[in-house]
């Protein structure tokens, strides 16, 4: 048996590192019927606002050479509906709960964590700062240290819960910025969310999604977000989950030698449902066959070239 | 929902680039299988170009078999389409909620059944539903349209039904077949005869339109099945939605997850 | 007959928009046994400096998932011998030739541009403020909008030459650098080089490239390219060239849909040398098709959704 | 150098993770390959992973077809691996140097053949070269190691070399075979009883390594054939390259692209 647990912020101990990306898992419940998603170190629900948004309008999805743009525009129920009707199912399902929260501005994050506090059932909150698919969304906060680090201190007086920032690739320098948020009181680090991207529909002579462009995502991505991930490690002393193209066991042994304490499996969910919990299975097997007895031995172990 | 890996039974080629290929599947599978219900299917040769899996519709079954009608259109459709037999799939499904078939035996009503292209994947799935359990097809209308005669399929198969009540017109977007024009027109032509009819519709978005227009002038009511882009073709990806009318919503619209709410939806509620 | 004619920069007219990425077409004569390389619109020399350098020791190269990394370094032969083994040849071959130069800091660019001014053969200098592959080399130019302002404010003093500056894409707004270096007298842009990434050889346990991190190039980039070209073109009065992900020629004609006047091709040049000759030949054939009879009618005709 | 798609003849398993596919090729390819030499092969399928060619030794060929030998490593072998007969191959070659081969048989000196693992691929090129075209090869020796017996491939066609003269010895690391070590043992004990003879190896770096030092110290010559990680094949990547000795360099050393100025080089050049 090899002991997969791992510490993603102060306290918070998951039985492995596999997550499950916000976007990519519903609220959850919906990939019950695939297998036990209680077996999973957590999953992390769609991100909430605090009313219910529809999302954007038109194409919202494309396929790219080996990845993927969507453009949902954030669609979900809103944080009330969550708590009165996904929160108690997931409770039963025995799921280890993460909450994604956006807002538009730094009161609507300071809003939703308020209403997060103290709820039951949730083990930590991941700010997502950098969702390139709303114009007066996360993205400005993603892209500007001081505007991150200033939002993350507001949202860290309103709750007690681990704060697990979410941070955007689409900038010059993510070591600032995921140095600025960890001064400011984020537990953890989340990357990367989506590159910016866009589609043309040659023939129609317009853009495939109906909101223009849309957030890149799946395989392709992986190197970027492995390099952001291996810099970011070197520079935080927080724990790091490693996000972005990771399809296997062994994309996300990669992301752990790299510096992350844990993984997030955002695209390759809509592949094949079973992908995580193959995913749990795949990084027990392989750390076997190493005889690595305990996760944590392998995390960060990266040699130089 | 089952997830497997499916060998290829055989491999038929319908037309120029149109390919229907048999897939094994478990007797669970083919029970919960059903007229307008879908599966999700993509290879299993590690390979990340295509990426995500397609959507097909379930056109026919057996205790241990389905078949997809699958039309070239890019590079998942092609890779799927060349397969050969021996060869895995993996599959993902049924998926969807599927025609409300009951109505087919049950109503006094004429049915339409309206396929525009490679519609008729998802309307087939409904005639040969009922011709392999011997229900009979009195009353039930067939009209197809197509772009040309190459890319009307399925006709033999279709017209063998004929025995069972079907009758069964068809149209081309180039005259190649006996009438010229769109599906939309024999609707049309057909609904001032029979004002009371059902109309069960799959095709391209524009036809749906005009089917859902002919509908609301007619008074007939109708069911649309839909083919939104979909991510993941099972509720978690929200790529997929479309505009619905609601009661519930204070806009009186909502949107629905076309992969389980769909794809099929009752013709009025659908806000193109 | 299409008539492709562009004008890339003001007063550069070529006979077509297919031009080769620097780095990957190598000093142009290597491609000379797969076609006449005189057909393009023009090749870009693999990015010159002031000195021949090595570049990185290691391994270089590595796939991922559609596309590639690299960390060459970039190795040239300098200058010098350009101007005496390579260029002589390229213009027996009678191509159109723009010559790509990078340094280390900023009178290196002025050198170089002042050595290249008034030579005979030279189309246009392409100016690389964006290699990720070297510590002290183009990339801190690349990400800051003054910085690359004030480095093409003094190439432009040395050079009657057009100038094209060469856009990384590894920064959180492209559109202010694009206006900063459009200001400070570059005639044209062309974007994007690689994007910053990693890739790990999980069973050694370390970096797969000698350098560590890698330009990410190849069709997975495409998306993100087509974003920026966009952006870009949408913000700028000069002409851009599209680069990112060009296999085919549709998705060059994407580029241009978007904006672009002209497009360059790099990995895909590895692949099957003869990309950029058949890419001339399949956007002709298109635009006959489309029974457009100018490629200045297409380019930038994107509609609205 | 010939660019070219071209259909798989045949595809024969030669161990567990071990195929030899031949491919049709037209005259010209066949006259300019030479043993040392390489191909770059793809598929044609328009998918874009695998993305880049994939770099494979042109092990024999005849007046209109050539064959390579794939080991399994990873994706792009794994798929070219898996191609049936009939299928299309991208084909980009001949590439590379190739042996100085008019020594095999001009020399006094012993000639030994030295491959790990698949260096058999390219070490064999040389054998079937000479074999094909009914040369001697008295004073030739192979020396052919790798991890287990079931990877020491192409033995019944070698063998039947023994008539030329040719004498083979085969060794493994795990001892499956008669004997266990590295193949360089069998190269240090055979240049003690020969101390004049020319060597040609093929394998991994590590043994390339090792040979090049016993090179040095029996003082034999010979040439290394070098597997770097290849991009483009054709000298326009610059990712290819090997450090090697240099008379004109300032430092004494310079880059050479393996590709074009290699796979092949004087041992005594590399630097490793
Ligand atoms: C529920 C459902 C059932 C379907 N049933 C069938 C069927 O039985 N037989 C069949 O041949 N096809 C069916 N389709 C359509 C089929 O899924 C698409 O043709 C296929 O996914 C295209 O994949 P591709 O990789 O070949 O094309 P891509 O390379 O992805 O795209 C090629 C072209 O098709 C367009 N396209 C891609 N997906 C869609 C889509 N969902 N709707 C409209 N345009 C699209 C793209 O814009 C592009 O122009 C169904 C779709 C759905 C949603
Ligand atoms: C000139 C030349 C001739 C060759 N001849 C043959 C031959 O005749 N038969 C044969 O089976 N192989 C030969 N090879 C090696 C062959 O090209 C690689 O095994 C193949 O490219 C791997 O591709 P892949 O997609 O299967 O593996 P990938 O998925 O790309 O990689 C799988 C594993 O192989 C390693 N790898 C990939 N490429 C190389 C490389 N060039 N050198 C060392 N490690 C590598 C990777 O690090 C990884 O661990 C030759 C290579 C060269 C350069
Ligand atoms: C369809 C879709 C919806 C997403 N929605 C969200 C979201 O609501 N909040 C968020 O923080 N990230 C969202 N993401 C980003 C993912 O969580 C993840 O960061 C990204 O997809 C990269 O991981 P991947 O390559 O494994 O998919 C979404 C991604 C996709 C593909
Ligand atoms: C091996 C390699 C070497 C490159 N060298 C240079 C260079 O010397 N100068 C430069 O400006 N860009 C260089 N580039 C970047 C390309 O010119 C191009 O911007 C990038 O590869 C994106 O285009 P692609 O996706 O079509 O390859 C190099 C790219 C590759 C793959
Ligand atoms: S296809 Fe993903 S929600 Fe419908
Ligand atoms: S493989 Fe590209 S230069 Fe050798």
């Amino acid at each position: 048996m090899v002991d997969l647990k791992v510490e993603i912020a102060p306290g918070v101990i998951l039985k492995n590192p596999v997550l499950t990306a916000s976007g990519t898992f519903g609220y959850g419940r919906e990939y019950a019927p695939y297998f036990d998603i209680a077996k999973l170190g957590a999953i992390v629900t769609k991100g909430l606002s605090l009313q219910p948004k529809t999302g954007n309008p038109g194409v919202r999805i494309t396929e790219t050479a080996c990845g993927m743009l969507n453009s949902i525009g954030l669609e979900n129920i809103g944080v009330e509906k969550f708590l009165a009707d996904e929160l108690p199912i997931l409770r039963k399902l025995d799921a280890t709960v993460i909450v994604n929260i956006f807002g538009n501005n730094q009161s609507d994050y300071a809003a939703l964590a308020a209403k997060l506090d103290g709820v039951t059932g949730i083990a930590a909150l991941e700010i997502n700062i950098s969702c390139p698919n709303v114009k007066a969304g996360g993205i400005q906060f993603g892209t500007d240290p001081q505007a991150a680090a200033k939002l993350i201190a507001a949202v860290r007086k309103k709750t007690s819960l681990p704060l697990i920032t979410k941070l955007s690739p689409n900038v010059s320098d993510i070591v600032a910025i995921a140095k600025a948020v960890e001064e400011a009181g984020s537990d953890s680090l989340s990357l990367i969310n989506t590159l910016l991207g866009m589609a043309i529909d040659l023939d129609r002579k317009r853009p495939i999604l109906g909101n223009v462009t849309g957030g890149l995502s799946g395989p392709a991505i992986k190197p970027v977000a492995l390099r952001m991930v291996y810099q970011v490690a070197q520079a935080v002393s927080i724990p790091i989950i490693g996000i972005g193209g990771i399809t296997s066991a062994r994309d996300a042994l990669e992301f752990l030698l790299a510096g992350a304490s844990a993984i997030e499996i955002g695209t390759a969910n809509f592949i094949n449902p079973q992908t995580a919990i193959e995913i749990v299975e795949g990084i027990e097997n392989y750390l076997k066959g190493q005889k690595c007895a305990k996760i944590t031995d392998f995390i960060g172990k990266l040699e130089k070239v | 929902m089952y997830l497997f890996n499916s060998e290829v039974v055989s491999n038929q080629k319908l037309s120029q680039n149109i390919y229907r290929l048999r897939l094994k599947a478990a007797k669970d599978f083919c029970r919960a299988a059903a007229p307008g219900k879908f599966v999700m299917l993509g290879t299993v040769d590690g390979l990340l170009d295509p990426l995500l899996r397609r959507p097909f519709g379930i056109c026919r079954w057996g205790s241990d078999w389905f078949e997809v009608v699958i039309k070239v259109v890019g590079k998942g459709s092609c890779q799927l389409s060349n397969l050969a037999k021996g060869v895995l799939v993996a599959v993902h499904g049924p998926l969807g909620n599927g025609y409300p078939n009951a109505e087919l035996e049950s109503e006094q009503k004429s049915l339409f059944l309206v396929a525009g292209g490679m519609g008729i994947a998802s309307i087939a799935s409904q005639l040969f539903f009922a011709l392999d359990r011997k229900q009979s097809l009195v009353g039930t209308f067939l009209l197809y349209g197509a772009a040309n005669i190459s890319e009307l399929i399925l006709l033999d198969e279709l017209t063998a039904a004929s025995s069972s009540g079907l009758q069964i017109q068809t149209i081309t977007d180039d005259g190649s077949s006996s009438r010229q024009g769109f599906v939309t027109q024999l609707l049309i032509h057909e609904l001032q005869t029979r004002p009371q009819s059902r109309v069960f519709a799959c095709g391209p978005e524009p036809m749906l339109k005009s089917v859902q227009k002919i509908l609301q002038e007619t008074g007939c009511d109708g069911y649309l099945s839909l083919e939104n882009r979909m991510a993941c073709g099972f509720g978690v990806c929200l790529g997929c939605v479309q505009t619905v009318l609601s009661e519930t919503s204070e806009t009186g619209m909502e949107t629905a997850k076309v992969c389980t709410r769909g794809p099929v939806f009752p013709a009025q509620q659908v806000v193109f």
